[in-house]
């Protein structure tokens, strides 16, 4: 039946063969809220081209990595194998998408676009053709953080972070920056994820120094913030803030704890380009918060990847000149301009956020922008990625 | 062999059996059941093997995925169901081999003809690790020093970085050639994964049916009288905690070849309870039901989410996946496979016919 | 009051498909009615059918004159049925003192009194002195005592007793021997299983004999006393050799 | 000769109750002996003593002049001991033939794993269970799973699984209870016609069938041993009657 | 902070802490030590708890403070959380009901488990469903959360409103499981339900009232843990864990034995973080282990 309307009828989008497209995001667990996020942002890039690229239909496939590296290859095969998909956006936690990228050559016809996942591996210290990524790398957002922290007058700084590889890369990120510049670190507590009682960590915080750089996630940073703030601790020390510590899905329970912690992210809660305020207007009236990063960063991935398309007139199958093609395009995304460097990872804008309140909601406001902020920062790549990667003792400046 | 008892008269059995030899009429019947079930076997094998020449890629991968799944649930089964043991360490034996494998070829790049006896030994030895802690335990508290085992094992795999790569993992793992055939490539890691399985369920079968595997059930039903009648209790269940290890160690190397990567998710919350949804809804008392399982529970999880996504736009597999278990467990107490399930005996009786014959389940239940 | 105290009319149960009652029918009308029969014939699973303990697939059960065929345990005993299991199936986990404390004075008798935890500890002493060790570290013998005296305190018209004589010494089992007559002759109505042939006949005033899940015979108790022949037709053994 | 069983000064308390007091007793081996006494006297739990099952607060426990006080059970049975329990012990889950064959399977005088059990030996094992089964009266119940058995045959299989092996001391709980008059004539002959290699004692509250089997018969009451003597002996002692066999109670 | 008052701190955060897994851990004592149902689906109720409580409390909150601002100045927000914590025990005892009629088909321990498991994933993925996953915490009132100078140092006023719930919970737990008659009843029944139906007692309905009771102190647990402790999908197994590492710590079924074993993780969780920071992740693991390696009955539990 098939071949007889495309004979006959003029050849519109549906009788076209549609592009199909899969989404993997962490969509049960802890991450759930994020995941379902990015799949919203996702959704709402493609439903601005009326899930509709060069005048073929656009097919999504949803699958959930359930944050388990071993899931997210059985996912990707699921959608590449099963459903035909050609280009999957995700996944979102560091290990999923590591291990996709490692094992992204059993996918020669198809394309990954990481977009949320920070493993700085995945465009570095070895780059998979088929592999990209458009959100940002641990360190990448807290480089400038620890550059301003620096310039704020702090010299002492410690650290409460959860003890897994993307903290590390906050944490180096910061680091890598303020200790160049003369700062030291004095402490630093390595907590194990899901911890709930931060008490005799709190108990411990040294009175001496300047800031506390914190790097939590989830009800992590909620038990923190709350905890510093029973024992009465939350008001006499400046806190800096983690890319997750301090986004959307926090502000919405604990907001005023959080009121003028300095974060550092490449996404913010009040920009003034018109991508970001479409983009918040759209969610406002979906879900009645503000985006969250994961929002921005899985939308961002589905927009880079419409652009794309449409400049290669939706021939997904020719996947040469799709993935060329992604690397030259640039754009103004909601969190600013994009564009990729040569290792396949995104150079944005990024942005030191301070929560204030506007018209009643709890936002990040940024206080500081540095633009076009490259996975390695200003150090040489070559050097950069001859380095040991970051883990608890690296780097190190106790002072 | 139905033996109805008989209340005409209780001496006319004696008669009876007199006639032939227990041993005799026991062998009769375990030949029978043999030549069944290697037909039965023969007939689930052969499609099988041959099922790549019909399947899609993905579809042979995800019966790859069920067996290894299925192989777990297999070596969870083996200790609950024959020896009382609930143990939800399966994942730690499972995680280290495959960890073996993965840096020995990854780390120290030895040759595949290496890290798989590795693998292997290194799950015996973290079973016998395990079991030396954990067989005085019984019960529920066997259960939850095992969780806590898992949980060390899974801190151990995080914290260890510089080897185990931590939270990351390791990832990219090369895949061996078997006579000129990549395991990297679905269908020939399918075709082993087929063969380890059904060599590890005949090879379980045959134990089971040993003295060794009567012990076992003689333990599961009263360890106390097991000692009164002069077995090592503590020992006996030792060995089987190794054994089992074994198999889910078997199952790790698979698993990591399968997936190309392992880290400490393998001790995750999800990996370990898929295994023991397959164990149960194939059935804790049957071992063939594990394998099963593992490949239903696969194909209902893959089948669920991908549906629920594209009919109602909604990534809420779990709560299908908890009803139909919740279901599973109360229907079919002995699984989706067992011929006693409540479902039948509804049947029966509705069709007039009364349940199963309970002298005939106390020998069928392996 | 129905003269009827409980009547059994063509009862069948099966286990899966092994018919274990094959159609059972008995009245007991007050006294002491006796069971006898060889192991696994199906004097149990008749006392259980009647607490309503498993499943009748044939057959009426009634007491005092009502149906209770098929009704919860808990209704059984509530009509006034007493129950004395088969292997005692006392709760480990209380205390001798808790196991009373726990029933007494929830049902009350029908008239008179009724029975007292005092009244208990009277009965068999040996629990009084033994009233703060959980149960289930008592010897066998006190066990069964503390199981007939927990459904004596149920105040029961008609008590079911599985074997209580199993595992007690005799310089128990004779007293018992008296107090259940005197029960009986105060007016509650007993049925009896009983392998211990001396006790049977000592307290039965009607005895009928349970073979292959039907009733053999009855026969009256000084009749199967004296007739040694009688006794090895119906039981396969003389009492006295 | 040394002795079966020989018992110094055994005393066993829980809590503030003395169960078993200072109790000495000797048994030659070959020897049929009943233990008597009214309920609670501490006779399982003498009999739990000697076969490890609980350890007592003093006192001395020697196995065919071997000191095994602090032996485990296993290592008792592996010096052949042997005993039944007052509640019934079953694998119930197995068929009445399984349970049998644990019985007969047993690691006798070695201990080793049931795993080096070779399969040569399992014909004749099986042999052993059908005779076994026919003696304690189980035959046609064989392939009955232990849990659909009535009271009276789990009592029946729980004979059997002690006699399943060559044994030099056997420990039986009360064997005729819920046993019917037939099936306790039925154990009367099989326990009259078992090996004299074995010592046997027997806790039974049935005096007919005690005094019927054995030569020697002690008495105890609140934990001691207040008499001792031959079957006649003992149904005559005054001080019996009182305290065991009741006004009724002749034998 | 000198290191006499960091001990101080360290010790009261331990004895904090220990008393909200305390109160966590009580529901499931409760049906276990009664009913000997090893409940899997205790943290997902206690989650449940969490998200009615914070709904029904800020929308109570929220209704008072536009309706009768006067009235919820003077309450500082305690008639929302006190409403919560109602419809939090609420909404644990429906679905300890749910449980009951479900768990009555099933016969077994390991069937029993299994089907709490079950529930537990649904229920678990249920409330992802209706709330979504972002983290969430309930507010105390003011009246018993303002600090409180312990030797100087001012202490969480929350964290002693825990000391105390815990301590009535206590007490109440004992009265009933070994003072009451409903505790005698039910222990019979657990050991031998159809005995206890035997002597003409209506055993089901009596099981069903120590559920819904067990359900509604989960649920209860679940809105003063929100309060302390923030809850998120996923938190229902942490929550199942550690509460089942508590009571097998102390004993299975001993109420003496939660509380020492609540009272001992608390401590060892805070001093372990305070000293041995590097060992957090294995410290609730290990000391299980090390607890069970030479008590297999846990502390206080009895060889059945
Ligand atoms: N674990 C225990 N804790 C407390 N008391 C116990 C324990 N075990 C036994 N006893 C007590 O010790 C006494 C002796 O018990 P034992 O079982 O040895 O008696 P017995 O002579 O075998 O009696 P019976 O003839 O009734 O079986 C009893 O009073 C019993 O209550
Ligand atoms: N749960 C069960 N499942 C299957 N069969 C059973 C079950 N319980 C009992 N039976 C069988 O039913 C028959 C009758 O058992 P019942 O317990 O009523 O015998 P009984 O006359 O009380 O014997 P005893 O004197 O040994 O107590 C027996 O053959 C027994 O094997
Ligand atoms: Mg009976
Ligand atoms: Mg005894």
């Amino acid at each position: 039946g098939a071949a007889l309307a495309l004979a006959g009828a003029p050849a519109s989008a549906q009788d076209k063969e549609p592009i199909r497209i899969g989404v993997m995001s962490s969509l049960s667990g802890a991450f759930a809220q994020m995941g379902q996020d990015g799949v919203d942002g996702v959704r709402m890039a493609f439903d601005e081209v009326n899930n509709e690229i060069a005048g073929r239909p656009v097919e999504l496939f949803v699958e959930d990595s359930a944050m388990n590296p071993s899931t997210a290859v059985e996912k990707t095969r699921a959608l590449v194998n099963r459903d035909g998909a050609q280009l999957v956006l995700g996944p979102l936690s560091g290990a999923a998408g590591l291990a996709v990228k490692n094992g992204a050559d059993e996918f020669p016809n198809a394309t990954i676009i990481v977009a949320g996942s920070a493993a700085e591996d995945i465009t570095m210290r070895g780059i998979a053709p088929n592999v990209f990524r458009t959100s940002y790398t641990g360190a990448q957002p807290t480089f400038p953080l620890g550059n301003y922290a620096y310039q704020q007058g702090y010299r002492k700084v410690a650290i409460v972070a959860e003890d897994y590889a993307f903290p590390y890369a906050q944490v180096g990120g910061f680091m890598k920056t303020f200790c160049a510049l003369g700062g030291t670190v004095t402490e630093k507590f390595w907590v194990p994820i899901g911890t709930s009682d931060y008490s005799s960590i709190v108990a411990q915080i040294p009175q001496d120094i300047d800031a506390l750089f914190v790097a939590l996630g989830g009800t992590d940073a909620v038990n923190f913030i709350k905890q510093m703030d029973q024992f009465g601790l939350l008001d006499q020390i400046d806190i800096l803030g983690g890319t997750v510590t301090v986004d959307g899905t926090q502000l919405a329970s604990i907001g005023p704890l959080m009121e003028g912690v300095v974060s550092g992210s490449i996404m913010s809660g009040q920009l003034e380009n018109e991508a970001f305020k479409e983009l918040d207007r759209k969610f406002q009236e979906l879900r009645g918060r503000p985006p969250s990063l994961f929002v921005e960063n899985y939308y961002r991935a589905a927009k880079w990847a419409i652009l794309a398309l449409q400049d290669i007139e939706g021939r997904i199958e020719d996947q040469e000149a799709f993935r060329e093609e992604l690397l030259q395009t640039s754009f103004q995304a909601p969190g600013s301009f994009v564009s990729f460097d040569k290792y396949h990872n995104v150079v944005p804008d990024v942005y030191l956020n301070r929560v204030q309140k506007v018209d009643g909601q709890w936002r990040n406001v940024p206080i500081r922008t540095y633009s076009r902020v490259s996975q390695f920062w200003t150090f040489d790549p070559e050097e950069y990625q001859a380095a040991p990667p970051y883990d608890r003792d690296t780097p190190s400046c106790p002072g | 062999m139905t033996t109805t008892p008989s209340f005409s008269d209780k001496r006319a059995g004696d008669a009876a059996a007199a006639t032939d030899s227990l041993h005799g009429r026991l062998r009769a019947i375990s030949a029978r059941r043999v030549r069944r079930d290697l037909l039965l076997g023969l007939l689930v094998l052969v499609p099988a093997a041959l099922y790549p020449l019909v399947g899609s890629t993905f579809h042979v991968q995800l019966l790859t995925s069920g067996l290894i799944t299925g192989l777990v649930a297999m070596s969870f089964s083996l200790l609950a169901g024959f020896s009382g043991m609930v143990s939800l360490a399966q994942m730690a034996f499972y995680g280290i081999a495959a960890y073996v494998v993965a840096i020995g070829g990854q780390t120290y790049g030895l040759p595949p003809l290496a890290t798989v006896p590795l693998g292997l030994l290194a799950a015996c030895l973290l079973a016998a690790l395990f079991g030396l802690i954990a067989v005085r335990s019984s019960g529920i508290y066997f259960l939850i020093m095992t969780l806590a085992l898992l949980q060390m094992f899974f801190g151990v795999a995080m914290q260890w970085q510089s080897v185990t790569g931590g939270y990351n993992g390791i990832s990219g793992i090369t895949r061996p050639e078997l006579f000129g055939l990549s395991l990297r490539d679905a269908v020939p890691l399918y075709l082993l994964t087929l063969a380890v399985s059904a060599l590890a369920y005949v090879g379980l079968r045959w134990l089971l049916q040993t003295p060794f595997g009567l012990s076992l059930q003689g333990i599961r039903d009263r360890p106390e009288r097991m000692r009164a009648l002069g077995f090592r209790v503590q020992l006996h269940r030792w060995l089987l905690m190794i054994l089992s290890g074994l198999v889910a160690g078997m199952a790790g190397i698979l698993g990591v070849y399968y997936h190309g990567v392992v880290s400490p998710d393998v001790a995750g919350l999800t990996a370990s309870l898929l295994p023991l949804l397959a164990a149960l809804v194939g059935g804790v008392s049957s071992l063939v039901g594990g394998l099963l399982g593992g490949i239903f529970i696969t194909v209902l999880i893959s089948v669920v989410s991908a549906q629920m996504q594209q009919w109602f736009n909604s990534s809420h597999y779990w709560t299908v996946i908890g009803i139909f278990f919740m279901a599973v467990v109360i229907y079919c107490p002995n699984g989706v496979f067992a011929t006693d399930s409540r479902i039948r005996v509804l049947l029966a009786r509705a069709l007039g016919r009364r349940g199963g014959d309970d002298a005939d389940t106390a020998q069928q239940r392996r | 009051m129905s003269a009827e105290l409980l009547a059994v009319d063509d009862l069948h149960v099966y286990y899966g498909s092994a018919h274990v009652l094959q159609g059972i029918s008995l009245t007991h009308r007050g006294g002491v009615l006796g069971l006898l029969g060889r192991n696994g014939m199906g004097k149990t699973t008749l006392a259980r059918a009647i607490m309503g303990l498993v499943p009748v697939n044939g057959g009426t059960v009634s007491v005092g004159g009502r149906a209770i065929t098929n009704r919860p345990p808990h209704r059984v005993a509530l009509e006034g049925v007493g129950y004395v299991p088969q292997g005692r199936e006392i709760f480990p986990s209380l205390s001798v003192h808790e196991h009373l404390q726990m029933l007494s004075g929830r049902r009350k008798a029908r008239g008179g009194d009724g029975w007292t935890l005092q009244g208990v500890y009277d009965m068999f002493p040996r629990l009084r002195e033994r009233h703060n060790v959980s149960a289930g570290h008592l010897s066998g013998g006190e066990q069964q005592m503390l199981a007939i005296g927990r459904a004596l305190l149920t105040n029961p018209s008609l008590l079911i007793m599985d074997e209580p004589s199993e595992g007690l010494a005799p310089v128990i089992v004779d007293p018992l021997i008296d107090k259940l007559r005197a029960l009986a002759d105060s007016g509650m109505a007993i049925l009896l299983i009983e392998q211990n042939l001396r006790m049977a006949t000592a307290v039965a005033d009607q005895l009928l004999i349970v073979s292959s899940g039907r009733i053999e015979a009855s026969v009256a108790p000084k009749e199967l006393e004296d007739d040694d022949q009688l006794q090895h037709d119906l039981l396969g053994v003389t009492m006295k050799a | 000769m040394t002795a079966a069983l020989q018992l110094h000064g055994i005393t066993r308390q829980f809590g503030g109750v003395t169960a078993v007091s200072n109790v000495d007793l000797r048994l030659e081996p070959g020897e049929r002996c009943a233990l008597l006494g009214p309920n609670g006297a501490g006779k399982t739990t003498l009999f739990n003593v000697i076969a490890g099952d609980i350890t007592p607060s003093s006192g001395r426990i020697e196995l065919f002049g071997e000191d095994v006080t602090r032996h485990t059970v296993a290592a008792r049975v592996w010096r052949g001991l042997r005993r039944t329990y007052q509640k019934s012990a079953l694998f119930d889950q197995l068929s009445v033939a399984e349970n049998l064959f644990l019985g007969a399977l047993g690691p006798g005088g070695r201990g080793h794993l049931t795993v080096t059990h070779g399969l040569t030996a399992q014909r004749q094992r099986w042999r052993v269970v059908e005779r076994t089964a026919d003696r304690v009266g189980l035959a046609d119940r064989l392939m009955t799973p232990a849990h659909a058995l009535s009271h009276g045959e789990r009592r029946q299989l729980e004979i059997g699984l002690a006699l399943g092996q060559e044994s030099r001391l056997i420990l039986l709980d009360e064997p005729a209870a819920g046993l019917s008059p037939d099936e306790r004539t039925t154990l009367t002959e099989l326990l009259k016609g078992l090996s004299r290699d074995s010592a046997l004692v027997m806790i039974e509250h049935d005096m007919d069938m005690a005094l019927a089997l054995t030569e020697r018969v002690v008495v105890l009451s609140d934990g001691a041993l207040v008499a001792e003597g031959t079957p006649d002996q003992i149904a005559d002692d005054p001080m019996v009657r009182e305290v065991y066999l009741g006004a009724g109670g002749s034998a | 902070m000198p290191s006499y008052f960091q001990f101080v701190l360290t010790l009261m955060n331990g004895l904090t802490y220990g008393a909200l897994l305390f109160v966590i851990a009580s529901g499931f004592t409760l049906v276990f030590g009664l009913m000997r149902v090893l409940n899997l689906s205790h943290g997902a109720i206690y989650l449940l708890g969490g998200y009615v409580g914070y709904t029904a409390s800020t929308t109570v909150s929220q209704l008072l403070a536009r309706s009768v601002p006067a009235l919820h100045q003077a309450a500082g927000g305690g008639f929302g959380w006190l409403l919560g914590v109602l419809a939090a025990a609420v909404a644990g005892g429906l679905v300890a009901l749910v449980l009951q009629r479900l768990i009555r088909n099933v016969h077994g321990d390991l069937a029993q488990t299994l089907l709490t498991l079950g529930l537990a994933i649904t229920i678990g993925d249920l409330c992802l469903w209706i709330w979504g996953g972002l983290p969430l915490t309930l507010d105390a009132p003011d009246a018993i959360s303002q600090p409180v100078r312990i030797a100087g140092i001012p202490y969480p006023g929350y964290r002693l409103f825990v000391i105390g719930f815990a301590v009535l919970t206590g007490v109440g737990l004992y009265l009933l499981l070994f003072r009451s008659q409903l505790g005698r009843i039910i222990r019979a029944g657990v050991d031998n339900r159809e005995m206890v139906a035997a002597v003409g007692i209506n055993i089901d309905r009596l099981f069903l009232t120590v559920f819904i009771l067990g359900g509604a102190l989960t649920g209860v647990s679940g809105a003063i843990g929100g309060t302390y402790l923030a809850f998120q999908p996923g938190t229902d197994f942490d929550i199942l864990t550690v509460a089942l590492f508590v009571v097998v710590i102390g004993g299975l079924g001993s109420l003496l034995g939660s509380s020492v074993g609540a009272l001992i993780v608390g401590l060892i969780d805070s001093f372990g973080r305070a000293y041995f920071s590097e060992l957090a992740i294995f410290l609730l693991s290990g000391t299980v282990i090390l607890v069970l390696a030479f008590r297999t009955q846990g502390l206080f539990g009895r060889a059945n």
